[in-house]
C-alpha cells in the first residue's frame, strides 16, 4: 500500500543520514526534507481517502507470538488518525525546513536531521498503530527521540540531565501503561483495537480485586483500572501533573525539537491515546472524571507557573503544560473531538510561538532570558507578527483557531454537567492567565526599551528564509485551523461520546462570550502591566512575596521531588550495597571462608610433630570406637 | 596347680612390664625386659609349646635384647630423667582402654570356641616341634618365604641406615 | 596342605619381583656408578613382564598355598596398579636420585620387595599372609624414607614412621591374634564362615574388628590415624612419598577390602559404622588442615588423607548397601578410586619432584610462583593434576568421586554424599591456590635462587603416563570401570 | 589345665596396654621400642593361648612368624636409632619435631 | 529426527582442536588462528537455524554413542527451540570475544586464546548435552578455564574474584551433581535427560532434588542472595572473559531450570514457584538499587544482570507459554545486550586504563561512533521498545501477569529503575564533557573494535523489530516443557495455600484461556 510509505520515508531518511551522516554533513537537510514533504503529501491523500468514510487497513507483519499473545505490526488510518497525520507531518516538514536556517553550520547537524526523521517516523507509526504494543513501543520510541534531541547539546550538563529526566518521568508513567496494556491483554485476550472494542462493552460490569494479595477485597471496575493505568503513560508523556516536570526542562534541547516534540506532537500522544481509546474510557466514569482533574490541575498549575517565568521558552513550554491540561480535561470529560480539535490548533499557534522564539533566540546569538530583551519588534518584524499571531491564538482571541478550540473545549465541558461546570470556570480563569502571560511575553520582549546585550544590539537581523517562511506558514495555520471544522469532522469516531457539538445553545454562547473577555482582559492586564507600568511587577512581587516564589520555582515541584525520591532511592542504594551485599551476603560469605580457613589453622595445630601425641591420638581413636560399638 | 603357675608366671610378667615401661633407665628397662621374656616362655611352656619357648629365649631374650643392650651401650645414653609431658593425658585415654579391655574380654564370660583340652589331646599334642615344623614348611610355606624377604630388607635396610660414610656422591 | 608347581606359577609375577630385587642387590657393589643406570633398567623391565603376566592372570581366579593366596581378577588388579605405580616410581627415582646424589642401588631393590609386599597383601587370603606382606612393604618404606641421611627431615619422617608403625602393627597384630581366638582360624574363608551369623556381642569379635580397623587405618592413613602422614611425606625423598602415598595406600586398600568385606562380610552393619565415623573425620580434617599449608607435599599428604576419606565412602557404601550389587558397586567404586588417584598423585608428586631450589626440592608453594610463565608445560600438567584431585571434570578424579558418590546415594548415604561433595568444593581451594600460585603469581624477585626444574626422558615418560592417564580415563573411563567391575565380580 | 582362657587375655592385655602407655610416655626412643617389644608379647600369649584353646597349630605359627617380625623391626629400628642418634646426638623423641604443621 | 551429519560434535571438538592446535601455532598467528576458528565455528554453526524443524518440539540433530556402560552414560547430544538460540548466540559471541582481545591482551595470548576456545566447546557441550553426567562435565569443565581467565588476565583483585567464583559455583553444582545420582536411582536408571523430564519423581523428593539444583542453577544465574559473586568477577575479569561469564554462563543457571528443574520436577516447581517469583523480584529490584551505586562500570553492569537475569527466573516460574519464552528470550537478549556492554567497557578500559565513571566522561567528542554504540547498547539494556530486550521482559512481564498482578507490577518497578541507571551512566560517561585532558584525546574506534560490535547492534535492533523467528522455533520445545508443569488441580491447589503471591484464578474471572474472538 502506498501509504505504507508515510511512516517509512522518514525512516529510510534516517537509516541514510544514522549510517552515512559523518559523510553527507551538511547536505543532511537534501535527504530528510523531501522524505518528510513526500509523507506529508502521502498524508494529505491519505486525509482525503479517509474524509470520503474509508477506513484504511495496511497489515504489516507479525512482530511476535506466543501463546494467545499475537501481536501483529499494521497501520491503520481512520478520521482520527488522519487528522494526527496531518498534523504531524505538516508541522514536521515546516520543522525540518526551519530547521535547515536554525542548526546552520551546527556539528550536529547530521544527526540531528536523522533525529528528527526517527522521530517522525516513530510518531507516526505511534498514531497509525493498530493495536496497543504497537502504540506503547512508538510511545516509548518518541520518548527516545525525545531523549536524544533534549540533549542533543550533549556537552551541556544541563542538557543531559533535562534528557535524563525527561526519559525517567515518562518511565514512571509507561510503568503504568505497560500494566495497563497488559490488563487489557490479559482480559481480552488480544492487543488489537478492533478486538477490544467489541469486547469491552460485553465486560463492562467486571471487577478486579485489588487487595487479594492481602486477602482483603477491594472491587475496582476493570475499566477504571485500565483506563487509569493507561493513563499514566498518558500523564508521563502528555506532562501532566504530577508528572510535568520534565517538559519545560526539555527546552534544553534546540527549538525546532520543542516545536515539534515538545509543543505539537509528542506530547500530544497522551491525549490522542485517551481518545483512540475512548471506547474504554467511556465505559469507566471514575477513570475519566480522574483524567479530567488532572488536566484540570495540570492547565491551571501550569498557567500559574508560565505567569512568572523569565526564560523565554519556559513561559511558552509552561502554556503547554497548561494547553495540555485543557485537551486532557476535555476528553475526560468527555469531549474527545473538542480535545482533539484544540490538540490541533495548538500544534499550529505553539508550533508557531516555540519557532518565533527560535527566531528571536538565534538573532540574539542564544539569549533565552526575556530581561535581556525588548524593543524588538522593529528589528525583527516577521517575527514579530508571526509571534503576536501565534500568542493571540494561545490566548483565544477572537476568530483565531485558538478562539474557536478553547471555546469548543469549554463549552463541552459546561454542558457535560455539574463537574464540567466547575471545571469549565477554572478553565475560564486559566483563559484570562493565558492570555496575560502570553502578552506579557510579547510586551517584554518586543516592547520596550531594548535591554539586549550591547554587543549583540548591533547585528540583530531577522534571520534566513528557511526561518521565516516556516513562520508565515504557521501563522496562517494557527488561524486556519480553526475554521476547518474538525470537531465535526472526527465527530464519527466518538460516536459513543455523548457531545453533541452542534447544539452550544445559551450556555455555549455565554461561554464564547465569557471566554473572549477573559482573553481580551488578559491582554489588556498584560498591557497595562509590562507597557504602562513597567514597575508593576517588581511590586507585586514583593507584596506577594510567597506566591511570586511558588510560581517562579515551579510550586517547588522538582525539590520535593528530589527529597521525596531521587535522593532517598539514591541514599538507599548505596546504603543496601553497603549494608546488604557488602556487610550481609559478602561478609557471610567471606565469614564461611574465613572460619574454615580458622578452624584448619586450630586443627593443624594438632599436628604438633610430637611423634608421641600422634601415637596418643591413634589410642583416643580406639577408646572412641570400641565406646562407640559398645554404646551402640 | 596350673593355676598357681599361671598366677607366678601372670604376676611376673604383669609386674615386669609394668618395670619396663616405669623404669627410666633403658638399660634396667631392658632388664626387666629380659625378665617378663623368661616368664612368658615359662607360660609357653604351661601351654604346651615348647618351641616356642625355646625361640622366645633364644630370638627375644638372646638375640633382640642383646641387640637393644648393645645398642644402649653403644649410645652411651643418659639417665631419660622424664616421661614425656602428655603422661597425664595418656592415662586419661589408657585407664578407660585398660577397662574396655577388661569388660571385653573377661566381663563377658569369654566362651572359646572349642573346648579346654583333654589330656589325651595333651598327649597327642606332645611332639610341638615337629608339628609346628611340618605345618611351617606345608601350610605355611608361602609366608615363611615372605619372613625371609622381611629378614632381608632389615638386614640390608639397617646396613643402609646405619652405615656412617655418606659422602656427597660416596659410592655405595 | 602341600603345593604345586602351579602355585609357583601363580606367583610368578612376585617370584619375579623378587629375583629382580636380590639381583638388585646383588649387583649393586658389583657395578660401577656409572653402571648403575643398568638396575633401574632391570626393575623396568622386570616391572613390565610382571605387568604382562598378571594381565594374562587377569580371568584364572585360582588359589595358590591351598588358599593362603588367591590369585583372581580382585588380586590382579591390583597387582597391575602396583606394579605400574612401582615402574614409574623407577622412572621418577632414576632422575631424582641423582639430583639428589642419593646413589643407592639398593634403593630399586627396596622399591622391588616392598612391592613384593604389597603384591603379597592383596593378593593374600591368610591375616598371617598379609601381615607379613604389610611388614614388608612398611619396612622397606621406612628405611626408603630415611634414605636421604643427610637430611636431618628425611630421618626423623622414618624415625616417626618407624615408631608409629610398629605401634600400629602390634595393635593390628593383636587384632588379629583376638579374631584368631574368635573364629579359630587366620584364612579369610574360614573367618567369614566361623563369623557368619554372629555379631559384635561376642566381645571379641568387637575388640577384634576395632584393632584391625585401626591397624588397617594407620596404613590407609585416616582420621584419627593419620598423623605420621604429613610428616613422613613431607621428610622423605619426594619420590619415596609418590611411592607410599600412592602404593602403600592401594596396596593397603587392597588387603583392607579383602579382609572386611570377604573376612568379617557379616560384620559389615558394624564396622560400616567404624568407617562412617572415621571417614566423617577424615574429610572434615583432611580438607581443612590442607588449606592452610604451606609446604605442597605436606598438603598432599593432608589431601592423600582426604581422599583416603572419599575412598572410605564406597567402603561404607559397600557395607551399608543392603544389596549384592550395591555392595559390589561400592567396592568398585573404591577400587577406581584409588587407580585414579594413583595417576593425579603421582603425576603431582613428580612435578614436585622436579622442582628444585638450590640443592634442594622446592618443596614450598611459594616455590611454585611464576612457574606457568618459566616453563608452561610443567604449569599446565600440574594443573591438570590438581584439577583432578579436585574431582572436576573432565579429570579422573571426577569419574573416582562420581563412582564414589553413586555408591553412596545408591546405599542411601546420600547425605554422605552431600557432606563429602561440599567438602570436596573445599577442597577445590587449596588445590585452586596451587594453581593460583603457578599462574597468577610472579616469582619473589628478592629470592636468590629461582626455582628450577629438572628435566629427563624418564619423568617425561612418567608425566606422559599420569596425565595420559587422568585426561583419558577422564574421558573414557569405561576400560578401567569395566575392569574394575568385573574384577569385583570374581571378588566374592 | 583349668585356667579360663580369660585369663590369658586379661594378661595380655594389660601387658598390652602397658606396652601402649610405654609408647606414650617415654622419652626415649629405645624405650618406646622395648614397650612395642611388650605390645608384641602380649600378642604372642594370646595366640599361644588360643592355640591352646582352640587345638590349632596356626597361632603358634603365627607367633613364630610374629618372632621373625619383631627381630627385623628391631635391627630396623635400632638401625634408625643409631642415625638419629648420629645425627642429632639425642634419641629423645621429642627432640624430633622439625616436621610439624 | 537423526541427522546423519554430526553437527554438534563439529560445534564442541572444533574449538577444543583449535586448543590443541594453538599450542603448535606460531605467536604471531595465534590471534588470527583463534579468530579463524570461532569463526569457523559460528558458520558450522549458522546452518543448524535453518535446518532446524519448528514443528517439532523434540531434540534434534540428536547423536548418542555409549559413553560409559555401567552405569549407563551417553555421549548424547540435541538440541531443542530451547537450546538452539543460546548455542548460537554462543558461537556468535566467541568471535567477538576473540577480536575483543587482539590487543587488550598482550601476555600469554596463547594461553588466552586457547582457554576461549575451551571455553566455547565446554558451553556448546551444555547447552547441546541431553545425558545429565555429560552435562555435567561440560557444566563443570567451564569453571578451571574460567577461574584462569580472569585469574590470570584480570585486574588487580584478580585473584579473590576468581577464587570467590569458582568456590561459589563449584558449591552450587557439587549439590547438582548427587541430584543427579539421586535422580538416577529414582526414575529408572537412566541418566538421559529427556527420559528424565518424563520420569515420575514422588513429590517429597522433588523437594530435596529441586533445592539443590537450585543451588547449582541459582548461584549460576545469579539469584538474588547468591549473587555476589558476579560484581566480583565481572570486573576483574578481561573483558572477553566478562562477555563469556555475562553473557552465556549466566544463561546456564536458566537454561538449567527451564531444562531440569521444570519438566524433571514439576511438582516441586509449582510447589516452590512463590518463593522463586519472591526472589526474582528481589533480584530484579535490589539488583537495580545495586547498580545505581556502583561508579565502577563493570561492577554497575554486573547488578544490572542480577536485575535482568531476575527477569528470566520470574519468567521461568510462571509457568505459561508467554513467561517461559519470554525468558528464553531475555537470556538470549540479555547476552547479546550486556556482551555489547561489556565489550564497551573494554574499549574503554584499553583507552583510559580505568573502569570508573568518573574517569571515563564525555566520550561523545572524543568518540563519538563508541558513544553511539554504547547508547544503543545501554538503551537495550533498559528495554527499550525496539530493542531486544524489551521483547523478553515484556512476554516475561505478560507471563507474569497472568501468574500475579502485584508480580508484575513489582516487576516493573525494575524497569523503571533500569532506565534510572542507564541512563545515569550515559549521562556520565557518553555525554558531558571530558573531564580530563587525556580524554579529548582518545581514538575512536578501529575497524576491529568496530566489527566486534556492530554484529551485536545488528542483533540488538533485528531481534527487537523480528522476534518471532526465534520465537516460533521456540514454541513446540516449550509447550513440551510446560506439558509437564501445568498439572492439574492437585498441584493448583498447593499452589493455592502456600502461595505467597496471588494466582490469577482469585478475584476475578477473566479466564486467560478464553480469549475473544
Amino acid at each position: 500500500m502506498l501509504y505504507t510509505l508515510i511512516p517509512f520515508l522518514p525512516l529510510a531518511a534516517f537509516l541514510v543520514l544514522g549510517l552515512g551522516g559523518t559523510r553527507i554533513k551538511e547536505q543532511a537537510h537534501l535527504v530528510a526534507v523531501p522524505a518528510v514533504l513526500l509523507s506529508c503529501l502521502l498524508s494529505i491523500s491519505a486525509f482525503t481517502e479517509v474524509a470520503s468514510g474509508s477506513v484504511i487497513s495496511v497489515p504489516l507483519y507479525t512482530w511476535l507470538t506466543s501463546g494467545n499473545l499475537d501481536v501483529h505490526i499494521g497501520l491503520y488510518i481512520d478520521r482520527l488518525t488522519a487528522v494526527m497525520l496531518l498534523l504531524v507531518t505538516i508541522v514536521s516538514s515546516l520543522v525540518h525546513i526551519y530547521t535547515i536556517g536554525y542548526m546552520h553550520g551546527e556539528p550536529g547537524y547530521a544527526r540531528f536531521f536523522s533525529y528528527i526523521a526517527l522521530f517522525t517516523f516513530s510518531m507516526l507509526m505511534l498514531v497509525l498503530a493498530d493495536n496497543l504494543l504497537q502504540l506503547f513501543v512508538f510511545w516509548e520510541a518518541v520518548g527516545l527521540c525525545s531523549y536524544l534531541l533534549i540533549g542533543h547539546w550533549y556537552e551541556r550538563a544541563s542538557a543531559c540531565s533535562a534528557a535524563t529526566k525527561a526519559f525517567l518521568v515518562n518511565r514512571v508513567g509507561d510503568f503504568g501503561f505497560l500494566l495497563g496494556l497488559l490488563l487489557v491483554w490479559y482480559s481480552f485476550g488480544s492487543l488489537n483495537y478492533h478486538d477490544i472494542f467489541p469486547a469491552a462493552h460485553e465486560a463492562a460490569n467486571q471487577t478486579i480485586n485489588l487487595l487479594s494479595p492481602l486477602g482483603g477485597n477491594w472491587d475496582v471496575s476493570l475499566f477504571t483500572l485500565i483506563g487509569l493505568l493507561l493513563f499514566t503513560g498518558a500523564i508521563g508523556k502528555s506532562a501532566q501533573v504530577p508528572l510535568h516536570v520534565w517538559l519545560p526542562d526539555a527546552m534544553e534541547g534546540p527549538t525546532p525539537i520543542s516545536a515539534l516534540i515538545h509543543a505539537a506532537t509528542m506530547v500530544t500522544a497522551g491525549v490522542f491515546m485517551v481518545a483512540r481509546l475512548a471506547p474504554l474510557y467511556n465505559l469507566s466514569p471514575v477513570a475519566m472524571q480522574v483524567v479530567a482533574l488532572v488536566g484540570a490541575a495540570t492547565m491551571v498549575v501550569g498557567a500559574t507557573i508560565a505567569l512568572t517565568q523569565t526564560d523565554i521558552k519556559r513561559v511558552v513550554a509552561y502554556s503547554t503544560v497548561s494547553q495540555l491540561g485543557y485537551m486532557v480535561m476535555a476528553c475526560g470529560l468527555g469531549a474527545y473531538a473538542s480535545g482533539m480539535y484544540h490538540l490541533l490548533t495548538h500544534g499550529a499557534f505553539k508550533a508557531l510561538l516555540f519557532l518565533g522564539c527560535g527566531s528571536v533566540i538565534v538573532a540574539l546569538h542564544h539569549e533565552q532570558d526575556i530581561r535581556r530583551m525588548g524593543g524588538l519588534k522593529d528589528k525583527l518584524p516577521v517575527t514579530y507578527w508571526t509571534f503576536v499571531i501565534g500568542s493571540l491564538a494561545l490566548a483565544g482571541f477572537p476568530l483565531t483557531a485558538g478562539f474557536f478550540s478553547k471555546d469548543a473545549v469549554l463549552v463541552a465541558a459546561w454542558l457535560s454537567g455539574p463537574l464540567g461546570q466547575a471545571l469549565a470556570v477554572l478553565g475560564l480563569l486559566t483563559a484570562l492567565m493565558t492570555a496575560f502571560y502570553s502578552f506579557r511575553l510579547v510586551f517584554v520582549t518586543f516592547w520596550g526599551p531594548s535591554r539586549v546585550d550591547p554587543h549583540h544590539a548591533d547585528h540583530i537581523h531577522e534571520p534566513s528564509r528557511t526561518i521565516t517562511v516556516p513562520l508565515l506558514i504557521l501563522a496562517v495555520l494557527s488561524i486556519l485551523t480553526g475554521y476547518l471544522g474538525i470537531p465535526s469532522f472526527l465527530e464519527p469516531v466518538f460516536s459513543t461520546g455523548g457531545e453533541h457539538s452542534g447544539e452550544h445553545g445559551a450556555a455555549g454562547l455565554g461561554i464564547m462570550i465569557a471566554a473572549t473577555l477573559m482573553g481580551l482582559a488578559g491582554i489588556a492586564g498584560a498591557y497595562y502591566v509590562y507597557v504602562l507600568n513597567p514597575d508593576l511587577p517588581d511590586r507585586f512581587a514583593r507584596q506577594w512575596e510567597s506566591l511570586y516564589k511558588g510560581s517562579l520555582n515551579k510550586w517547588y515541584v522538582d525539590e520535593a521531588y528530589d527529597r521525596a525520591f531521587v535522593k532517598p532511592t539514591m541514599m538507599a542504594a548505596s546504603e543496601l550495597w553497603k549494608r546488604v551485599d557488602v556487610e550481609v551476603i559478602d561478609g557471610a560469605v567471606n565469614g564461611v571462608a574465613r572460619g574454615v580457613a580458622w578452624s584448619g589453622w586450630l586443627l593443624r595445630l594438632v599436628q604438633s610433630g610430637q611423634t608421641q601425641h600422634y601415637a596418643l591420638a591413634m589410642a583416643g581413636g580406639i577408646v572412641v570406637l570400641v565406646t562407640m560399638l559398645i554404646l551402640f | 596347680m596350673a593355676e598357681l603357675f599361671f598366677g607366678y608366671f601372670a604376676g611376673v610378667i604383669a609386674l615386669t612390664a609394668v618395670l619396663v615401661v616405669a623404669l627410666r633407665n633403658p638399660v634396667y628397662s631392658a632388664l626387666a625386659l629380659l625378665v617378663l621374656f623368661f616368664h612368658v616362655a615359662g607360660l609357653y611352656v604351661t601351654l604346651h609349646a615348647e618351641f616356642l619357648a625355646a625361640v622366645q629365649l633364644i630370638v627375644y631374650a638372646g638375640a633382640i635384647l642383646v641387640l637393644y643392650l648393645f645398642v644402649v651401650m653403644l649410645l652411651n645414653l643418659k639417665q631419660d630423667d622424664r616421661y614425656h609431658h602428655q603422661w597425664r593425658i595418656a592415662a586419661f585415654v589408657c585407664v578407660p582402654l585398660l577397662l574396655e579391655f577388661l569388660v571385653l574380654l573377661a566381663g563377658n564370660g569369654v566362651a572359646p570356641q572349642s573346648s579346654p583340652l583333654t589330656a589325651e589331646q595333651t598327649a597327642a599334642a606332645s611332639d610341638n616341634t615337629m608339628a609346628i615344623g611340618t605345618t611351617l614348611f606345608t601350610t605355611y610355606l608361602f609366608p615363611f618365604e615372605v619372613a625371609s624377604l622381611i629378614l632381608l630388607v632389615a638386614m640390608i635396610g639397617a646396613i643402609i641406615l646405619a652405615k656412617r660414610d655418606i659422602g656427597e656422591g660416596g659410592q655405595t | 596342605m602341600t603345593f604345586s608347581p602351579g602355585d609357583l606359577f601363580l606367583i610368578l609375577p612376585e617370584l619375579l619381583v623378587i629375583t629382580a630385587a636380590c639381583l638388585v642387590l646383588v649387583l649393586d657393589p658389583v657395578l660401577s656408578s656409572s653402571q648403575k643406570d643398568g638396575l633401574a633398567w632391570l626393575s623396568l623391565g622386570t616391572l613390565a613382564i610382571c605387568m604382562g603376566l598378571i594381565a594374562s592372570q587377569m580371568n584364572h581366579a585360582a588359589s595358590a598355598f591351598g588358599g593362603i593366596v588367591i590369585i583372581d581378577a580382585y588380586a590382579c588388579f591390583w597387582r597391575l596398579l602396583l606394579c605400574f605405580v612401582a615402574g614409574l616410581t623407577v622412572l621418577l627415582s632414576h632422575t631424582y636420585l641423582r639430583e639428589e646424589r642419593l646413589y643407592f642401588g639398593e634403593y630399586y631393590g627396596f622399591v622391588l620387595l616392598s612391592l613384593s609386599g604389597m603384591m603379597v597383601m592383596v593378593s593374600a587370603a591368610d591375616l598371617l599372609t598379609i601381615y607379613l606382606g604389610t611388614e614388608l612393604m612398611s619396612l622397606s618404606l621406612y628405611v626408603m624414607a630415611g634414605l636421604k641421611r643427610s637430611e636431618p627431615r628425611s630421618l626423623e619422617a622414618s624415625a616417626k614412621y618407624f615408631v608409629l608403625g610398629a605401634f600400629s602393627s602390634g595393635i593390628l597384630l593383636y587384632g588379629i591374634s583376638l579374631l584368631y581366638g574368635a573364629t579359630g582360624s587366620t584364612r579369610l574363608p574360614a573367618i567369614a564362615a566361623a563369623i557368619a551369623g554372629r555379631s559384635l556381642d561376642d566381645p571379641l569379635l568387637l575388640a577384634a574388628t576395632v584393632l584391625l580397623a585401626v591397624g588397617f587405618g594407620f596404613k590407609l592413613a585416616v582420621v584419627p590415624f593419620h598423623m605420621w602422614t604429613p610428616d613422613v611425606y613431607q621428610g622423605a625423598p619426594t619420590s619415596v612419598t609418590a611411592f607410599m602415598a600412592v602404593a602403600s595406600k592401594a596396596a593397603s586398600f587392597g588387603a583392607f577390602l579383602r579382609v572386611f568385606v570377604e573376612g568379617l562380610g557379616s560384620l559389615k552393619a558394624n564396622w560400616s559404622a567404624i568407617f562412617l565415623l572415621v571417614c566423617i573425620a577424615t574429610l572434615v580434617l583432611g580438607n581443612i588442615v590442607a588449606l592452610v599449608q604451606t609446604n605442597i607435599k605436606r598438603m598432599l599428604a593432608y589431601s592423600s588423607i582426604a581422599h583416603a576419606g572419599y575412598a572410605l565412602i564406597g567402603v561404607v557404601a559397600a557395607g551399608v548397601a543392603g544389596t549384592q550389587t550395591g555392595e559390589a558397586n561400592g567396592i568398585t567404586a573404591v577400587m577406581l578410586y584409588l587407580a585414579l588417584y594413583a595417576f593425579m598423585t603421582f603425576g603431582a608428586f613428580t612435578i614436585v619432584a622436579m622442582l628444585r631450589k638450590g640443592g634442594l626440592d622446592g618443596d614450598e608453594i611459594e616455590d611454585f610462583s611464576g612457574l606457568a610463565a618459566r616453563h608452561p608445560l610443567a604449569a599446565l600438567l600440574m594443573l591438570v593434576f590438581m584439577v583432578s584431585l579436585a574431582g572436576i571434570p573432565p579429570t579422573a578424579g571426577f569419574i573416582g568421586k562420581f563412582y564414589v558418590f553413586m555408591a553412596a546415594v545408591e546405599a542411601g548415604l546420600t547425605w554422605l554424599a552431600v557432606l563429602a561433595l561440599v567438602f570436596a568444593a573445599i577442597s577445590a581451594y587449596y588445590y585452586l591456590r596451587i594453581i593460583m600460585v603457578m599462574y597468577m603469581r610472579e616469582p619473589d624477585p628478592l629470592t636468590a635462587a629461582s626455582p628450577r626444574l629438572i628435566m629427563s626422558p624418564a619423568l617425561s615418560i612418567v608425566l606422559a603416563c599420569a596425565v595420559a592417564g587422568v585426561v583419558f580415563f577422564g574421558l573414557y573411563p569405561s576400560p578401567l570401570v569395566n575392569l574394575a567391575g568385573h574384577a569385583v565380580l570374581t571378588f566374592k | 589345665m583349668t585356667v579360663p582362657i580369660s585369663y590369658y587375655l586379661i594378661l595380655s592385655a594389660i601387658v598390652f596396654l602397658t606396652g601402649v602407655v610405654g609408647v606414650l610416655i617415654r622419652r626415649n626412643i629405645i624405650a618406646i621400642l622395648l614397650s612395642i617389644e611388650l605390645m608384641l608379647n602380649a600378642t604372642n600369649i594370646n595366640f599361644v593361648a588360643f592355640s591352646e584353646y582352640l587345638q590349632d597349630m596356626g597361632g603358634q605359627v603365627f607367633v613364630f612368624f610374629a618372632l621373625t617380625v619383631a627381630a627385623a623391626e628391631v635391627a630396623v629400628g635400632l638401625a634408625i636409632i643409631i642415625a638419629l642418634h648420629r645425627a642429632k646426638d639425642s634419641i629423645n623423641i621429642e627432640e624430633f619435631n622439625l616436621l610439624k604443621w | 529426527m537423526t541427522h546423519s551429519f554430526p553437527w554438534l560434535t563439529l560445534l564442541i571438538v572444533l574449538p577444543l582442536a583449535g586448543a590443541v592446535a594453538l599450542c603448535f601455532a606460531k605467536d604471531t598467528s595465534v590471534r588470527l588462528i583463534a579468530l579463524g576458528i570461532t569463526a569457523a565455528d559460528l558458520l558450522l554453526s549458522l546452518p543448524l537455524w535453518w535446518l532446524f524443524d519448528a514443528s517439532s518440539g523434540s531434540m534434534q540433530f540428536n547423536e548418542t554413542a555409549l559413553w560409559i556402560s555401567t552405569p549407563p552414560i551417553h555421549y548424547r547430544l540435541g538440541l531443542d527451540g530451547i537450546s538452539l538460540p543460546l548455542v548460537l548466540m554462543t558461537t556468535m559471541l566467541m568471535p567477538l570475544c576473540v577480536l575483543i582481545s587482539w590487543r587488550s591482551i598482550d601476555q600469554r595470548i596463547r594461553s588466552f586464546m586457547a582457554m576461549l576456545l575451551v571455553m566455547e566447546g565446554a558451553m556448546i557441550g551444555v547447552f547441546a548435552a541431553l545425558d545429565f553426567v555429560l552435562f555435567y562435565v561440560f557444566w563443570e569443565a567451564m569453571l578451571i578455564p574460567m577461574y584462569l581467565l580472569i585469574g590470570v588476565w584480570g585486574g588487580p583483585n584478580r585473584i579473590y574474584a576468581a577464587v570467590k567464583f569458582f568456590l561459589y559455583t563449584l558449591v552450587g553444582s557439587v549439590l547438582l551433581l548427587v541430584a543427579i545420582l539421586v535422580l538416577y536411582f529414582q526414575s529408572g536408571h537412566t541418566f538421559d535427560i529427556v527420559q528424565l523430564s518424563q520420569a515420575a519423581v514422588p513429590a517429597s523428593l522433588q523437594f530435596w532434588l529441586f533445592l539443590a539444583f537450585f543451588a547449582a542453577f541459582a548461584v549460576k544465574v545469579p539469584m538474588f542472595p547468591f549473587h555476589t559473586w558476579l560484581p566480583d568477577a565481572h570486573v576483574e575479569a578481561p573483558t572477553a572473559g566478562s562477555v563469556i561469564l555475562a553473557s552465556v554462563l549466566l544463561k546456564m543457571g536458566g537454561y538449567g531450570f527451564v531444562r531440569f528443574s521444570l519438566p524433571m520436577l514439576p511438582d516441586a516447581s509449582i510447589a516452590f514457584a512463590p518463593l522463586m517469583i519472591t526472589l526474582s523480584i528481589v533480584a530484579i529490584i535490589y539488583g537495580a538499587y545495586m547498580a545505581l551505586a556502583q561508579t565502577d562500570l563493570k561492577k554497575l553492569i554486573a547488578y544490572s544482570s542480577v536485575s535482568h537475569m531476575g527477569f528470566v527466573t520470574l519468567g521461568l516460574f510462571t509457568f505459561n507459554i508467554q513467561g517461559i519464552e519470554g525468558a528464553v528470550m531475555q537470556m538470549v537478549n540479555h547476552g547479546i545486550t550486556t556482551g555489547g556492554l561489556f565489550l564497551c567497557v573494554g574499549v574503554i578500559y584499553e583507552r583510559t586504563h580505568s573502569r570508573q565513571i568518573a574517569d571515563n566522561t564525555g566520550l561523545t567528542t572524543p568518540m563519538p561512533r563508541y558513544a553511539t554504540l554504547l547508547v544503543i547498547f545501554a538503551l537495550s539494556s533498559l528495554g527499550l521498545p525496539g530493542t531486544n530486550s524489551f521483547v523478553g521482559e515484556f512476554m516475561v512481564l505478560a507471563g507474569t501477569f497472568i501468574w500475579s498482578k502485584l508480580a508484575t507490577a513489582l516487576a516493573s518497578l525494575g524497569i523503571i529503575l533500569a532506565a534510572a541507571y542507564m541512563l545515569w551512566m550515559i549521562q556520565r560517561v557518553a555525554f558531558g564533557l571530558p573531564s580530563a585532558p587525556v580524554l579529548s584525546a582518545l581514538r575512536d574506534l578501529d575497524r576491529r573494535e568496530m566489527a566486534t560490535l556492530i554484529p551485536l547492534v545488528v542483533l540488538v535492533f533485528l531481534i527487537g523489530i523480528f522476534p518471532n523467528p526465534i520465537l516460533t522455533r521456540m514454541h513446540a520445545s516449550v509447550n513440551q516443557v510446560l506439558a509437564r508443569t501445568s498439572v492439574p488441580t492437585a498441584a493448583t491447589a498447593m499452589r493455592a495455600e502456600n502461595q505467597l503471591l496471588p494466582a490469577p484464578t482469585n478475584g476475578d474471572s477473566l479466564a486467560m484461556e478464553t480469549p475473544r474472538p
